[in-house]
């Protein structure tokens, strides 16, 4: 059986997979669709209940990664079709141009300042802009800029002579020709580490979310309160006045997807922390259903947060409309009848969905999706990570909404039964 | 030998020319003491610079290595690995962040030339003193020992059996199983149920890779990561006692109903058909719902969250036991009613929000509520309950089931004093990391499955369980070495007076008192070298190798120049 | 009875000290010696023909006739004296010491800090009149010890006791007031005292033995003692003497803060220091095998010297007195007790004492620590809080999420 | 006087989130005053009294002291030991007027590029008003 290992995804639980079996000693592939890895956690400032820096916590384990010898990073690479079974899986893995060199590069950022066209950047969830070349924030690891071939003149041809950022570049890192790949990788197992979206938060007019307004979503405000954000943390509307009043909208989208996403409570508490920490006199109040804060450290981080004085309304058919320059939310106290909440700011918490790439996902890796959408599990097993292909796992949200915690204990789970399925001396 | 540093500048293109006058910092450095060579290069991370830096080593006849160039962060091992290649010990290496913390944050380039040729004289009289050091290896135990027989130790152990990897299973009951064991059906909505288990126990008696032993209690642990040594005795009447050596320990003890309620409020016990959560699964798998009187319940009240306020936590799965119990009544031939008397649903699953719909459509009450209490009243079970708005309500059934929370087992905290790892608030054991080390003990070498560290669903447990398995199996690979920390602390027993004031601040128990001498030791496979106990020793009489005081201080000494 | 009672429920048994206390103290511990209460008995007694006293130990009842349980100075801490026995290990017999109330701090402390067993160690405080200074006694010829009867007699020091003892509040047991505790509670005896000395008793013919555990009520118990005098004025007159002491300390160093204020005012204290390490060597919580600051990793080479004394222009030798007392105050000032071991021991008479407890009482306040109270309370640089002290840090970011909860080993 | 002053400030860097933190400063090209000779530690648990005074006795205008910020610590719980150790060393110097404000700790976090860079400006501020360490000027020690 072959022992190497291909890992479809680089964010905390792929990145988890992928060190436990280097440390086994096995040669990991770690095929990543973004330019940088790390995935959604490297975009908190802060993670629940302990609070902790994200980036302090997660870019140790980056740098092992890159560092590692067992460990191949193929970065805005996906996989094309996967054959074969248990010990031996050919997997086909097409890598798109980064017209960066990553051997070269030695991460300056010299070409970033002359390139002439800027671009909303994707990962501060259009909060800012970015040049055609450039990482996506600052810390990004690897940090190797990529050129975007859409936006770049010379890659777009609308003016092949733009060679601004190749003549800032001193490493000759700038590959103007370099070219998509498609390649083969012999591997006897995977690990699915593709992880989750939020959804859309423009699917529910109610919430009056987009068009400029102080609606955000979850992620948005993650990257608005990260000191490396788009802010530098600092915690402003739109026009830069600083809130005084903020309302976190729960469950958004739970009735249309079926299913409470299981995380929401806990990080829009700690948004709720986040402002009382930075703007102690602002007025934050949450609109939730039922409460789903399981396990024995959460209870007492929302008890805390009450305690701030972060006001709690179990509300239902809530809505936001913009009214006289600020915002209102409307809503129907359970207990007590409708009410309105004026807030200069409006945070909503949408229901964590499948990527949207997940139906090719599924049909390349020969996986069925669940009624929900993400990649079904084994029916009749008991653990979640097992698949109806034997050797193929699906962990952390790629399985379905879960916490950072269950993510890596999923990891850790595919890397356990990976082991004890191909052995080493099988290998 | 003379010690001859070599002392290379990397250019990093533009990067550092532009900002700092490397000529102007070289013949500063140049004519201090020991310093063999000093020179430029334009970038040393290239394929040639690690060739040059190769050559130079050999060439220069080099004993110790300086490197001015990005953060140690970048390329420190990349230097590292160079000096292994030429032939030099890698600790006798030192690098010199003069890019991000000099050429990029210091727009004056004199100032930030004056600044980089101080960090590179700190760097040669630190150097100086940089002794070599080696990885120790360490050979290892790979067979494990799981404390608990429930459904993550039998996970853990068909995971981690193997014809080079032995298993031995604890059990305190005398058989296999635990609460899952117990549970008349697991999560149907999953398509799964108890023969799975079933399976799982037998394959494990099949497996002669795994020793079970039921009945049996661990009454003494020492050692670490690689080599435990186990003292088992059965608690049975003729007290057997026997010793084994493993190189990992799984704590998968689980977790235990909640009986600590007050049952004037509660009455279970003291009321008849008012039962808990554990004796209606019996009477589920027992095939009759019976009240006392031995007729069927026309109706039933399930009381969620008993508890939750006392322990201050949600224990997760009771929500949806109670669904199942729902499911179950209402799918009979004579349903009775059914009626949820619950305070926030927790249906964190992708899955659980569809099971309790389906219940909702076979006409289950749901009874969002707080403060509630069973009562005999005349004869009848009343619950008695508030509402959402806090209005007092009450409610006859036949029976009442509860839903008590879940808690740790008693001996947790013996269990944690032998194994020198924490317990938190809650009397749960207290994981490494509660984020990105969640099946981890705080000592390497210790994991914790399923329940052990908190409330958990069987999915999650088995998942914790294979977990464990996959960290044990990365790090025990038979044959293999381990590798432990080099830059550790180290004790001089000359030194030492014995106050054991390390002891109390290593976080790994590193650290042991031998009595004998009367001082403290430093366990090498254990230590991460963080010098918590240097930093506390008030004679230092611990160092931290390549960081020690005379180190420290040079680089000081070059700071105030 | 439980060290839970208070003051009011509490007797003493009486002793009778027509011949002087110290006669009497020195019977009582040859009797129990004789009634096996224990094996032998640790305590200062002064060598024939000299003026000078020592620790000893002592297992032959007719060696104790030359005993002072209180002697007019203290030449070495008793607290270090039973370090250097119990360090490695409890004593195979079983001991009785009688300690000065700081002695039995120091203990406290040492004990804590792994440096003092206690373990069928019968401790035995008494109410401290204070000590002579050691050069005074030394010079002072024979009437130094009639001015230590004097002070025992009328307890009001005229400029005779060592400033720390003028200073000590502490010189007798905690009861500051009526329900107070008469011996701190604790699981295992934390002040692990089992019978105190009362010297202020109504009566200067008598001195109470107030037992404070049960190991202390057998004692008196096997010597046919039974506590039945009540403590009320004993208890009133330690409170008096106390208040009059607490005042006296606080005045001191208040009035001792300015003078000391500010590095050239601290400066000019220390100027006089002869690096002779005399105030470490004798302090009893200064446990080091050796010293930090006397390690050879202290040492510079010659270079260095003369980098420094290129830059300021001129050089102090040998190196770092500064660095040596303030150092040490860093590593023991949170155990020190305000004996006044190191003051006694400074040839060059350097307040180092008033010093030290000065920092002391202002440091340990702030760790909610009381040095020598309680051998259960953990030593503050062995424990944290998660949410403290975060005034300490600038700029100031108090998090509100982090719940006090308090982590120590034991 | 302050203007041809330059202080010579020693920074003890925790290595996980300080040190990263000033890495981050540098490669966002932000602004830092040129006065701090950082010295890398594991954890800022390493740091002692004997370390903080040996730097300031020996002629440090200022002494800075970076770690995670509480509950961040890679060590778990190292640098609450070092806040109570620093706390301690505060005081001391506080209770005799020894110049307390030439030492400072500070949570910097990996994330934290500007904090690092505020944090060490306003320290080389801070020290630039107070002149030259009498540590270091006084002809006694």
């Amino acid at each position: 059986m072959n022992p190497n290992i291909l890992v479809l995804g680089a964010g905390v639980s792929g990145i988890e997979a992928s060190l436990l079996l280097a440390g086994a000693g096995r040669t990991v592939h770690l095929v990543e669709k973004d330019m940088l890895i790390g995935g959604q956690t490297i975009k908190f400032e802060e993670v629940y209940p302990n609070l902790e820096c994200s980036t302090c916590m997660v870019a140790p384990k980056q740098q092992a990664v890159l560092q590692s010898a067992n460990i191949k990073v193929y970065l805005q690479s996906e996989l094309e079709k996967l054959e074969g079974a248990l010990g031996a899986f050919t997997a086909r893995i097409t890598k798109k141009a980064r017209y960066v060199s990553l051997a070269n590069c030695i991460g300056c950022g010299a070409c970033y300042e002359p390139c002439p066209v800027s671009l909303n950047n994707p990962f501060e969830e259009g909060l800012s802009t970015r040049k055609a070349v450039a990482v996506p924030c600052a810390g990004a690891l690897p940090n190797v800029p990529a050129i975007d071939p859409e936006q770049c003149l010379h890659l777009n041809g609308k003016d092949r002579n733009c060679q601004a950022c190749k003549e800032a570049c001193m490493f000759d890192a700038i590959l103007f020709d370099d070219k998509d790949e498609t390649f083969d990788l012999e591997v006897g197992a995977v690990v699915v580490a593709t992880g989750f979206e939020l959804q859309e938060a423009t699917k529910f007019p109610q919430y009056a979310y987009g068009g400029g307004k102080n609606v955000y979503s979850a992620l948005e405000f993650e990257r608005l309160f990260a000191s490396n954000g788009p802010t530098e943390g600092k915690l402003i509307l739109r026009d830069g006045r600083t809130p005084q009043s903020v309302g976190i909208i729960h469950c958004v989208g739970r009735k249309e997807q079926g299913y409470c996403s299981g995380v929401c409570c806990m990080y829009a508490a700690k948004f709720s922390r986040f402002i009382k920490h930075k703007i102690p006199e602002a007025k934050v109040c949450e609109f939730h259903t039922d409460l789903c804060i399981p396990g024995k450290t959460y209870q007492k981080f929302h008890d805390q947060t009450r305690s701030l004085g972060v006001e709690f309304v179990r509300a239902e058919s809530v809505g936001v409309a913009a009214k006289n320059g600020g915002l209102e939310v409307a809503y129907q106290n359970v207990d007590r009848g409708p009410g309105t909440f004026k807030a200069d700011m409006v945070i909503l918490a949408p229901a964590m969905v499948p990527r949207r790439d997940t139906p090719e996902l599924s049909e390349r890796l020969g996986l069925k999706q669940d009624s929900r959408g993400f990649l079904a599990s084994r029916r009749g097993g008991l653990s979640p990570i097992e698949t109806d292909i034997e050797g193929v796992f699906v962990v952390g949200c790629a399985q379905g909404p879960k916490d950072i915690p269950e993510s890596v204990a999923q990891a850790e789970a595919a890397v356990g039964k990976i082991l004890s399925l191909i052995p080493e001396e099988t290998g | 030998m003379s010690v001859r540093i070599g002392v290379y500048v990397c250019e990093c293109g533009p990067n550092i020319p532009d900002k700092i006058d490397i000529d102007k910092v070289l013949e500063d450095i140049a004519p201090l003491n020991n310093v063999a060579a000093a020179k430029r290069f334009r970038l040393l991370c290239s394929n040639d610079g690690k060739k040059y830096l190769a050559d130079e080593i050999r060439k220069e006849k080099l004993t110790h290595l300086v490197v001015a160039a990005c953060s140690p962060r970048e390329h420190e091992k990349t230097f590292m690995q160079v000096c292994v290649e030429a032939g030099l010990n890698p600790y006798l290496f030192q690098m010199v962040n003069i890019r991000e913390q000099c050429a990029w944050m210091i727009p004056d380039k004199a100032e930030a030339t004056r600044m980089a040729a101080k960090h590179i004289r700190a760097g040669i009289s630190r150097v100086a003193l940089h002794g070599p050091l080696s990885k120790k290896e360490l050979t290892v135990n790979p067979d494990v020992l799981i404390i608990g027989g429930g459904i993550s130790g039998i996970e853990a152990a068909l995971s981690l059996a193997s014809k080079t990897r032995k298993v031995a299973i604890i059990e305190r009951s005398d058989s296999l199983g635990g609460r899952t064991g117990k549970l008349s059906r697991l999560l149907l909505h999953q398509g799964t149920d108890v023969s799975v288990l079933r399976e799982k126990i037998e394959k494990i008696e099949k497996d002669e890779n795994i020793s079970v032993l039921t009945g049996c209690e661990v009454t003494d642990i020492r050692g670490f990561l690689g080599n435990f040594e186990v003292r088992i005795e059965s608690s049975g009447e003729e007290a057997v006692s026997r010793s084994i050596v493993v190189g990992a320990v799984v704590v998968a003890t689980g977790c235990e109903l909640w009986d600590g309620y007050d049952p004037a409020v509660y009455g279970a016990g003291n009321i008849d058909d008012v039962v808990t959560a554990a004796e209606f699964e019996d009477m589920i798998a027992a095939g009759k719902i019976l009240l006392k009187n031995g007729k069927p319940p026309r109706s039933v009240a399930l009381i969620h969250c008993v508890g939750r306020k006392e322990k201050g936590y949600c224990s997760k799965v009771c929500c949806l036991y109670a669904l199942k119990f729902a499911h179950h009544l209402r799918d009979s031939r004579a349903p009775a009613e059914v009626y949820e008397f619950y305070s926030d649903l927790c249906l964190p699953e992708k899955t659980d929000q569809e099971y309790f719909d389906g219940a909702v459509k076979k006409g289950v009450h749901f009874l969002r509520t707080e403060n509630v209490r069973v009562e005999k009243r005349n004869g009848h079970i009343v619950v008695e309950h508030g509402d959402g708005a806090g209005k007092k309500k009450t409610l006859e059934v036949d029976m009442a089931v509860l839903a008590p929370a879940l808690v740790p087992p008693p001996g947790s905290e013996k269990l944690a004093r032998m194994l020198n790892i924490p317990l938190d608030e809650t009397g749960f054991f207290k994981e490494a990391h509660a984020m990105l080390d969640p099946v981890a003990a705080p000592i390497e070498g210790v994991y914790i499955a399923g329940c052990a560290s908190g409330p958990k669903n069987i999915n999650e447990s088995v998942v914790q369980a294979q977990a464990a398995s996959g960290k044990i199996l990365s790090t025990l690979v038979p044959g293999k070495t381990l590798e432990p920390e080099v830059k550790i602390s180290v004790i001089n027993e000359d030194l030492c007076t014995g106050c054991q004031t390390c002891l109390s601040v290593c976080f790994y128990g590193a650290i042991s008192f031998q009595a004998h001498k009367g001082v403290s030791a430093v366990n090498e496979a254990i230590c991460r070298g963080c010098g918590s106990c240097v930093g506390s020793c008030p004679s230092g009489a611990i160092s931290s190798r390549h960081f020690t005081y005379r180190q420290l201080y040079e680089e000081i000494f070059e700071a105030l120049r | 009875m439980t060290s839970r009672e208070t003051r009011k429920d509490k007797r003493a048994a009486v002793l009778p000290a027509r011949e002087g206390i110290q006669k009497a103290v020195t019977g009582f511990l040859k009797k129990a010696l004789e009634r096996g209460c224990f094996e032998a008995v640790m305590m200062p007694v002064r060598a024939p023909e000299t003026r000078s006293y020592a620790w000893l130990m002592v297992k032959n009842p007719e060696l104790l006739d030359e005993a002072a349980p209180l002697p007019p100075v203290m030449s070495v801490q008793g607290g270090r004296a039973l370090s250097s026995l119990t360090k490695h290990g409890a004593p195979p017999l079983s001991i009785g010491v009688v300690l000065r109330p700081c002695e039995a701090r120091a203990a406290v402390e040492l004990v804590k800090l792994k440096q003092i067993q206690l373990d069928d160690v019968h401790v035995i405080t008494i109410d401290c009149p204070g000590a002579l200074p050691l050069k005074d006694y030394v010079r002072g010829g024979e009437n130094a010890l009639d001015r230590f009867q004097a002070l025992l007699e009328h307890w009001d020091e005229d400029g005779a006791i060592r400033p720390a003892c003028e200073r000590c509040h502490r010189f007798s047991l905690d009861i500051s007031d009526e329900d107070r505790p008469l011996a701190p509670s604790s699981k295992n005896g934390a002040f692990p005292v089992e019978i105190h000395i009362g010297l202020l008793g109504e009566n200067k013919e008598e001195i109470l033995l107030i037992p404070l555990n049960p190991s202390g009520e057998e004692t008196l118990e096997k010597l046919g003692l039974t506590p039945d005098r009540p403590l009320d004025g004993w208890a009133a007159r330690v409170r008096a003497l106390r208040k009059k002491k607490e005042e006296k300390r606080r005045a001191g160093h208040e009035e001792f803060k300015k003078e000391i204020s500010g590095l050239d005012r601290f400066l000019a204290v220390f100027d006089a220091c002869i690096n002779c390490h005399n105030c470490q060597n004798v302090c009893p919580v200064c446990y080091c095998q050796q010293c930090h600051f006397d390690s050879p990793r202290q040492h510079l080479t010659a270079q260095r010297y003369l980098d420094r004394a290129r830059r300021r222009g001129a050089l102090r030798l040998p190196l770092d007195p500064l660095l040596f007392h303030l150092g040490r105050m860093s590593h023991m000032v949170l155990s020190c007790v305000s004996c006044g071991a190191c003051e006694d021991a400074c040839p060059v008479s350097i307040p180092v004492g008033k010093v030290f407890s000065l920092v002391a009482d202002e440091t340990q306040p702030h760790f909610q620590y009381t040095a020598g109270k309680s051998a259960d309370e953990p030593l503050p640089l062995q424990s944290f809080l998660k949410s403290e002290f975060c005034e300490v840090e600038t700029p100031s970011e108090c998090r509100e999420h982090q719940s006090p909860e308090v982590k120590s080993h034991a | 006087m302050t203007q041809n002053f330059k202080p010579n400030l020693v920074g003890y860097l925790c290595n996980w989130c300080s040190y990263a933190g000033a890495d981050l400063a540098g490669s966002t090209k932000l602004e830092v005053k040129p006065f701090l000779s950082v010295i890398r530690v594991m954890c800022s648990s390493r740091v002692n009294s004997n370390l903080v005074l040996s730097a300031l006795l020996w002629g440090a205008d200022g002494v800075l002291v970076a770690g995670c910020h509480p509950g961040d610590c890679h060590y778990e719980q190292g640098n609450y030991y070092a806040r109570r150790r620093f706390a301690l060393l505060k005081k001391i110097l506080e209770s005799l007027d020894l110049e307390p404000e030439r030492i400072q700790l500070s949570w910097i976090s990996a994330s934290e590029g500007k904090r690092y860079a505020e944090v060490v400006n306003e320290f080389s501020d801070k020290i630039m008003r107070l002149g030259p360490s009498p540590f270091e000027t006084n002809p006694k020690i």
